[in-house]
């Protein structure tokens, strides 16, 4: 007894701050490199989210600046909608706290932690607070705090709070100080390089101590913001129904049509006659078993996937192209967004794109993009469950080296937006392997990768008609040179031949007996109208068939005609006369005709 | 025929391959060419002349690849050359003619392999035979050892040849060219093809050759032409059984079926090389179990070798297929000399005589 | 403006409860299979802690029973000090509540949110609350909860309370509901295999729906607990020594002294005076500009490591071989405990052994197992420093094939015992990827790679020592056979030849001309004491050197020499005789010696 | 010594071996065997004999291992059989011998090799050739073409064979056993042996042999032991220069070094196979570049070859070493057909008859 109560002394609360102090891995802040990245990576998704619900076209500042030995100064500006400053000091100052955890929405952050974990570490390494500023719009002056996170009870204290004047007429700026390195100077820049691929709305301008990046706008069109939906019935679980059970003041039917989605008053019914429950029974009422009854029939009856439109905002594959393009020099682009799908009643939509060519490395792995929800996964690639199914898919069948990924100029983008994206951690570097995504992916890929299939073996195809029609028109001529010298006749002509060969339309004429005769040969796959010029002192009047219109010039006689000639088809005249004169052949580009005179 | 006849005939032939090239080409046609398959699905048996010889599937090498215009244009320079050495009355080998190829630019052989199939290729559509375009062959000949007297037509003027008593223990050892022999007389009743040297002089050693009048030829391994061409002229002129003793593996019944059928490689010329009536002597797959001979496990290549062999029309006899399956079975074989294994005198004293007798040879 | 107020109305305040609601896979709650396993392990490891607090043999029973169609109870108990009344709510009812959070010392639990978590996910699947039986001691009545966690407050909820009966005199246990299945029982196992084999000191009981399972103790001595320790200067960042000092009453000097260990008088006069500060100072009046100097002061003076006696308890070689060997039959065993290390100020040890040979399967990837503060890890290997160390040895060193893993009948056991394990994720299946501690790992690996490699070589040259010599004494006689033959003499006899391959003793008698001569020779690589008797007719008065003894016997003389020969001797008599007689070589055991008498 | 004489040596030294084995056990001593080491570097210039041989390193093989065990038991098993085919005077193939083992249990051999090896060591153990122990070789014998007469000892009768009057295209072509031949006449200045057959055809088409007088002996490949016996009592008994000419690679140049300076796996009968007096004519290195040879890329195992030669004690001239090293350089090598880019004739009318003459050979 004396022992349960010595032990029974040292028990007590733990803030959550103070848990995440200790494990600082958990949010991404491992190590000084990496905590400067994971910053601005937190206040750039927050600022595109506001800017997102403000529907304002984003357009962000992101500093980085030494501002003594080993620390440095860190601040995201943005032109959103900005923060009321009653809530400045806990959005920023206090973990779990935040918009968007109740909701059932696409967003960039959720948890309401990633910003004051940035907070939290500034002051855990230079014990300096974090400066905000903020205007919420023209007609109010902008609010600047100073604020710090108290550890021990995870609340906010507001150091300093000033009204002064700003520029922006709206809009949130954070400043922040870390002891960190500028050793991951490059894979900041990749990251806004990335984000700026799949928020092809936002400008984003960096200042990586005193060296300017901007990455400028692919559109001007400001995504919709999606909108909180309710949560579907198929991805409840007993605790959560019976808590909210237990808020609702309607009958159970009410309950059902109005704290669900998809859940209309056919479909209420059915699950409560299913569950054997009266309709008009008060939800709050329920007991644990009639609950458990209605849980499982809401399970079995069959409810349209939740609503995807709503509440979550693909990319699209026309953005994914041009944010890619304006990024990345490639010789081919592909992208898909396959339809929405569902994994435990969270809506998710998987998107990728494949690229080939340009100036993607030609040696080694093929370069993987991973997204999730518009936002960057920088770490933890072999973790990841996207990587996982880039390895599953069979390359080679799609022209492809493979060693686990596949390998050559390609890059792989992957993009996962859903109203829960479920990482493997906190620090959101990784997806984790959920077979409904995986199975998404592995499709998505499979697509694109038999339009890349399709790209290269045309792009083969291409090079090899084309290489082998010139070896041939170099080679046939030199068979001709050797077989007239073995059979002792003069050269015989091989352009006719080479025509044919290189897919032409070869126009001859050769006279014998008195005879003269026209040929034309369409060796192309396409149909061409030509016209063919016979100027010669011959009148043709014999001519079989008889010319389209005759002109005579001094004597001569110029004689036209028209003709339609399908693919493969020939056309013949045939008359009279002694081959001289000049025939010609129009219609056709030079570079798709031969016209032999074998008078001449 | 005469000499100047044949080369007549031959430069005929050659320079008609090119005047047909040269009237398509003027006829706004790209050249090609056409040549039996050369497989073995195309193989057939000729009653009349009982060989085997290509049947009727033919394929066409048009210039309009890259590839086959290359092959037309080193067939164009071939014939010019080979009727420029008829012309000339000279002769060269193989190996010449793929050293003489390096002036010929785009023309060049890659390698010899490249050359050696255009001369088959030329052979098949002249219907002649190499030495008739003045090539000598390169291939090692093989020797006779029996009671034979032949007269050789040499450059150095003509030789009479008795194949016991006037060569030495290596034996006569056949020209590359055997249009310049003649058999003049013999006193044997069959003739021996053996594969390996180690077992030709073993019959010597042992007197087979004159206690059974057995003309002994050493066809070291894969037979020259010339020494099937030899096999066959034994066979024809001198009306003398032919049976052919090899090792007993998927690769040695090969050499078998080339004496006996033609290569799939020579299908064009079997008449001339092929002995149809040329009998299998040994080494048997049954052999291996009834000697209880050492043996070595077949390898990979082996079974897949003897499984092909089961599909080849040459084999298609009950014979082969149940010494073919049996060998399956066993996933075994072994070398002729493995009879030592019983004593060095078994071979010569108890299995030639009960097998050859077995078959009515003697 | 507008927007701004929008967007504030939603913000609010997110419970740790909700969040970890939300976030199940970050605890190891992701799959409802997992589920039982992850409620178990927090059970247990919970148990252990407190029995190793109160110095108790742990005694624990764990038993798993179907209740209804999918659902499963879950029980766990343990004869542990038990816990006070008060704060049994808290403890099963609260998500960041414990003991050991704030205590540098080594611990399995630590955060006090694992079997909070548990309680959590079993109302959230099956609405039931957890009920609690705990005792503190024999004069005290046991109480029995049913407790409950409000999500939206992280608070606990107490259902019911009342003293009951129990016939353990102290002790806890823990009973939930879970939807789940049996899938992972041999898992459930394994795990509780690999938990008796890091606490050879616990017996485990388990009861997997009727089916009885019981670990014994390899050991009856309790490990001695962990104490805390204070916190290391080299460890500590600036915003923990910011509120440390904040929290201070007493001096500078006395503050040093008193809040961090390793730091004497002297030590702390050191860092003052690096610092420029007055020690008389107190230090909850230093502004922040002195605290970061302070804080620059104590890394840059030598400090000893911390105290890793005292805070670490690691499991020794020789009860991890002990409990190694109880539940795994191998033909082979070795453990290194290295000594404590520190990252980041935290202390550390690592242990390892490798077992080889006897049950582990010969094929396929070596077993590796894994352990942080005696806690199994079971999941994620392919992300765990450990797996990624087992693979940076280079094993083929050690004569282990190698494909990333070594391969072979090869069993890895690593043991990482923190004051602070780095774990990649809450749900603590990986140990992140530390320098320190890798460096650790490789090296223990390394060393005992080498006993490893020591074994397998022993092993590999008395194998073929005895191969070698059975061949050659088989092979001999039928040398000696064939070219007897040849020679056309009668057979020669070999077995001396055999003697001397074979590492023997071998004794000759060969009788020449009227003269005996006994030569033995000591082919063994140790010294023997020997003795030669030589009963025959021969008096032997003439024998260099003279018999140690002589005995008559019917006429006959028994002849007797001792002597010691060294490796590789030998030794020889010569006397006046006929050779006929008996002639024996004593004092090697029959299989060690060769006696031929040539004269028979 | 006359063929009786021969016999009983052998035997005396064969079972000579066995005897000291036997004492060796009588005495209580593992039985052992002593062999020069038959490694490059314990070949030795003899100045006596003008031919390099193996030199004072020792190997010891005793039976303390199981794997050098085996080897004595076969040893003895072939030490027995050898013995009992000289008592019964017949006599058997390296391959032959293999096959017998076969009823040897334990000292049955593995693979061919190990027999010819074991051979090789008793050879050099007793002194004596193999052919001495009744041990036919199976290598085959290589042609000669010229105005040579000679006396063959075989089974059937002494036959007299003029090599250009007596033989068809292909020549006489050299028996096993070169013991048994005599060179009664010859109308030679020089012989002249080459590596390939298109080569010695081509010589004896172009009528090298009428125009310089010279002796064709075709080495075929790496020269058997016979032709490089015949080569040295051509230079020795007759006194004719002996010139050696191949394709210009490394292999070649060891065909050249195995006749002129015998090789390491025969070093030990060096005196009797080697003619140190031969001389390299060619291909030379230095001829690819003076006659713009067409010309292949010397591969990694050409190269690495090449380098080897360089530490050859063989190829220890300033002659070789700069041959070498230019070809190292040029990293090209071309076969002795090469010269057929230049003409049919190049060969025989122009580079042979320049180089012999630099050369002093003609």
């Amino acid at each position: 007894m004396v022992i349960a109560e010595d032990l029974a002394r040292e028990q007590r609360s733990i803030s959550v701050a103070e848990f995440f102090e200790k494990n600082k891995h958990l949010l991404g802040f491992d190590s000084p490199t990496r905590g400067i990245i994971t910053t601005v990576k937190e206040a750039v998704d927050n600022a595109l989210d506001a800017c997102e619900e403000a529907e304002v076209l984003p357009d962000i500042f992101v500093g980085v600046k030494r501002v003594e030995d080993e620390v440095y100064r860190i601040t995201v500006e943005d032109n959103g909608p900005g923060i009321v400053p009653e809530n400045v000091p806990p959005v920023f100052g206090k973990l779990l706290y935040g918009s968007r955890f109740h909701q059932i929405r696409q967003s960039r952050g959720q948890q309401g932690i990633g910003i004051s974990a940035a907070v939290l570490y500034a002051q855990l390494t230079t014990g300096t607070p974090a400066r905000i500023t903020s205007r919420t719009g023209a007609k109010t002056p902008a609010h600047r705090f100073e604020v710090m996170i108290r550890t021990e009870t995870n609340e906010p204290e507001v150091i300093s709070h000033e009204k002064i004047e700003w520029d922006r007429t709206h809009g949130t700026r954070i400043e922040i100080q870390f002891r960190s390195t500028l050793a991951a100077k490059k894979r900041l820049l990749d990251y806004l390089r990335l984000t700026a691929i799949v928020n092809p709305h936002a400008r984003i301008t960096a200042d990586i101590d005193g060296e300017i990046t901007v990455f400028e706008r692919a559109s001007d069109e400001v995504p919709p913001c999606p909108k909180p939906v309710l949560p579907h019935p198929h991805g409840i679980e007993f605790g959560a129904l019976k808590r909210l059970a237990a808020a609702s003041r309607g009958t159970v039917e009410e309950f059902l049509v109005g704290s669900f989605s998809r859940v209309g008053k056919k479909t209420a019914e059915e699950m409560i006659s299913l569950a054997g429950l009266k309709p008009s029974r008060k939800a709050n009422k329920l007991d644990s078993n009639e609950l458990k009854r209605l849980l499982e029939a809401m399970q079995a009856v069959r409810v349209p996937a939740p609503p995807a439109q709503q509440c979550l905002s693909p990319i699209g594959e026309d953005l994914i192209c041009r944010g890619l393009e304006k990024e990345i020099h490639l010789d081919f682009i592909k992208a898909r967004t396959r339809p929405s799908a569902v994994y435990g009643g969270h809506s998710f939509i998987v998107e990728a794109a494949i690229g080939y060519g340009g100036r993607i490395p030609p040696e080694g792995n093929a370069r993987i993009l991973r997204f999730a929800n518009r936002v960057p996964l920088l770490y933890q690639q072999g973790a990841c469950a996207i990587t996982d199914c880039v390895s599953q898919v069979n390359w080679k069948n799609y022209g492809l080296a493979q060693q686990g990924l596949p390998m050559g100029p390609v890059l792989i983008m992957v993009h996962v937006a859903s109203t829960n994206v479920p990482f493997t951690s906190e620090s959101k570097d990784a997806i984790a392997s959920i077979p409904e995504i995986e199975r998404e992916i592995v499709l998505v890929l499979q697509e694109l990768g038999r339009e890349l299939k399709r790209y290269l073996s045309r792009r083969e195809k291409k090079k090899l008609q084309d290489d082998r029609a010139r070896a041939v028109c170099s080679i046939i001529p030199e068979i001709a040179a050797k077989v007239s010298e073995i059979v002792e006749l003069p050269p015989v002509d091989t352009t006719p031949i080479e025509g044919k060969i290189m897919r032409k339309v070869v126009a001859k004429k050769r006279t014998v007996d008195g005879k003269v005769s026209i040929e034309v040969n369409n060796y192309t796959g396409k149909e061409v109208e030509i016209v063919i010029y016979s100027l010669s002192r011959d009148t043709a009047e014999d001519a079989v068939p008889r010319p389209d219109f005759v002109d005579s010039i001094d004597g001569e006689y110029n004689k036209v005609w028209r003709c339609a000639l399908g693919a493969g088809e020939a056309w013949r005249v045939l008359y009279t006369g002694t081959g001289e004169g000049t025939f010609d052949l129009r219609g056709v580009d030079d570079g798709m005709k031969v016209v032999v005179d074998l008078d001449v | 025929m005469s000499r100047e006849e044949m080369d007549a005939r031959a430069k005929e032939r050659l320079v008609g391959i090119a005047r047909e090239w040269y009237e398509q080409m003027r006829d706004g046609v790209v050249p090609y060419i056409r040549l039996p398959t050369r497989t073995k699905r195309n193989l057939e048996y000729d009653d009349d002349s009982e060989v085997w010889k290509y049947g009727d599937r033919e394929s066409t090498r048009s210039a309009a690849t890259e590839k086959s215009a290359i092959h037309l244009l080193k067939m164009a320079y071939v014939i010019g050359f080979l009727k420029q050495q008829l012309v000339e009355n000279r002769s060269s080998t193989l190996r010449e003619l793929y050293y003489i190829s390096e002036g010929w630019k785009k023309a060049k052989f890659a390698a010899q392999d490249e050359s050696n199939l255009l001369i088959e290729d030329l052979e098949i559509i002249t219907e002649m035979q190499r030495e008739a375009f003045h090539l000598r062959p390169e291939e090692d000949g093989a020797s006779i050892f029996g009671p034979l007297r032949l007269r050789e037509t040499t450059r150095r003027g003509v030789k009479e040849i008795h194949c016991q008593e006037d060569v030495g223990e290596a034996g006569y050892p056949i020209p590359n060219n055997v249009d310049n022999l003649e058999f003049t007389d013999h006193d044997a009743k069959f003739v021996i093809a053996i594969e390996t040297g180690g077992m030709y002089a073993r019959l010597m050693e042992n007197g087979f050759d004159q206690d059974y009048g057995a003309i002994l030829v050493h066809l070291k391994g894969q037979p020259a032409r010339s020494t099937r061409r030899v096999l066959r002229r034994l066979n024809e002129s001198l009306g003398l059984p032919v049976v052919v003793f090899t090792d007993g593996d998927p690769w040695s019944y090969r050499i078998y079926a080339s004496v006996a059928y033609g290569s799939i490689k020579s299908a064009h010329i079997s008449e001339l090389l092929a002995t149809p009536q040329a009998q299998f002597v040994g080494v048997q797959p049954s052999d291996i179990s009834d000697y209880n001979l050492p043996a070595d496990r077949l390898t990979e290549q082996d079974i897949n070798a003897l499984k092909a062999e089961l599909t080849d029309p040459r084999f298609a006899t009950e014979y082969w297929r149940n010494q073919i399956r049996l060998q399956l079975d066993m996933r075994l074989k072994s070398e002729q000399q493995a009879f030592a294994s019983r004593g060095l005198d078994f071979v010569t004293k108890e299995y030639l005589p009960t097998r050859l007798s077995e078959m009515g040879v003697i």
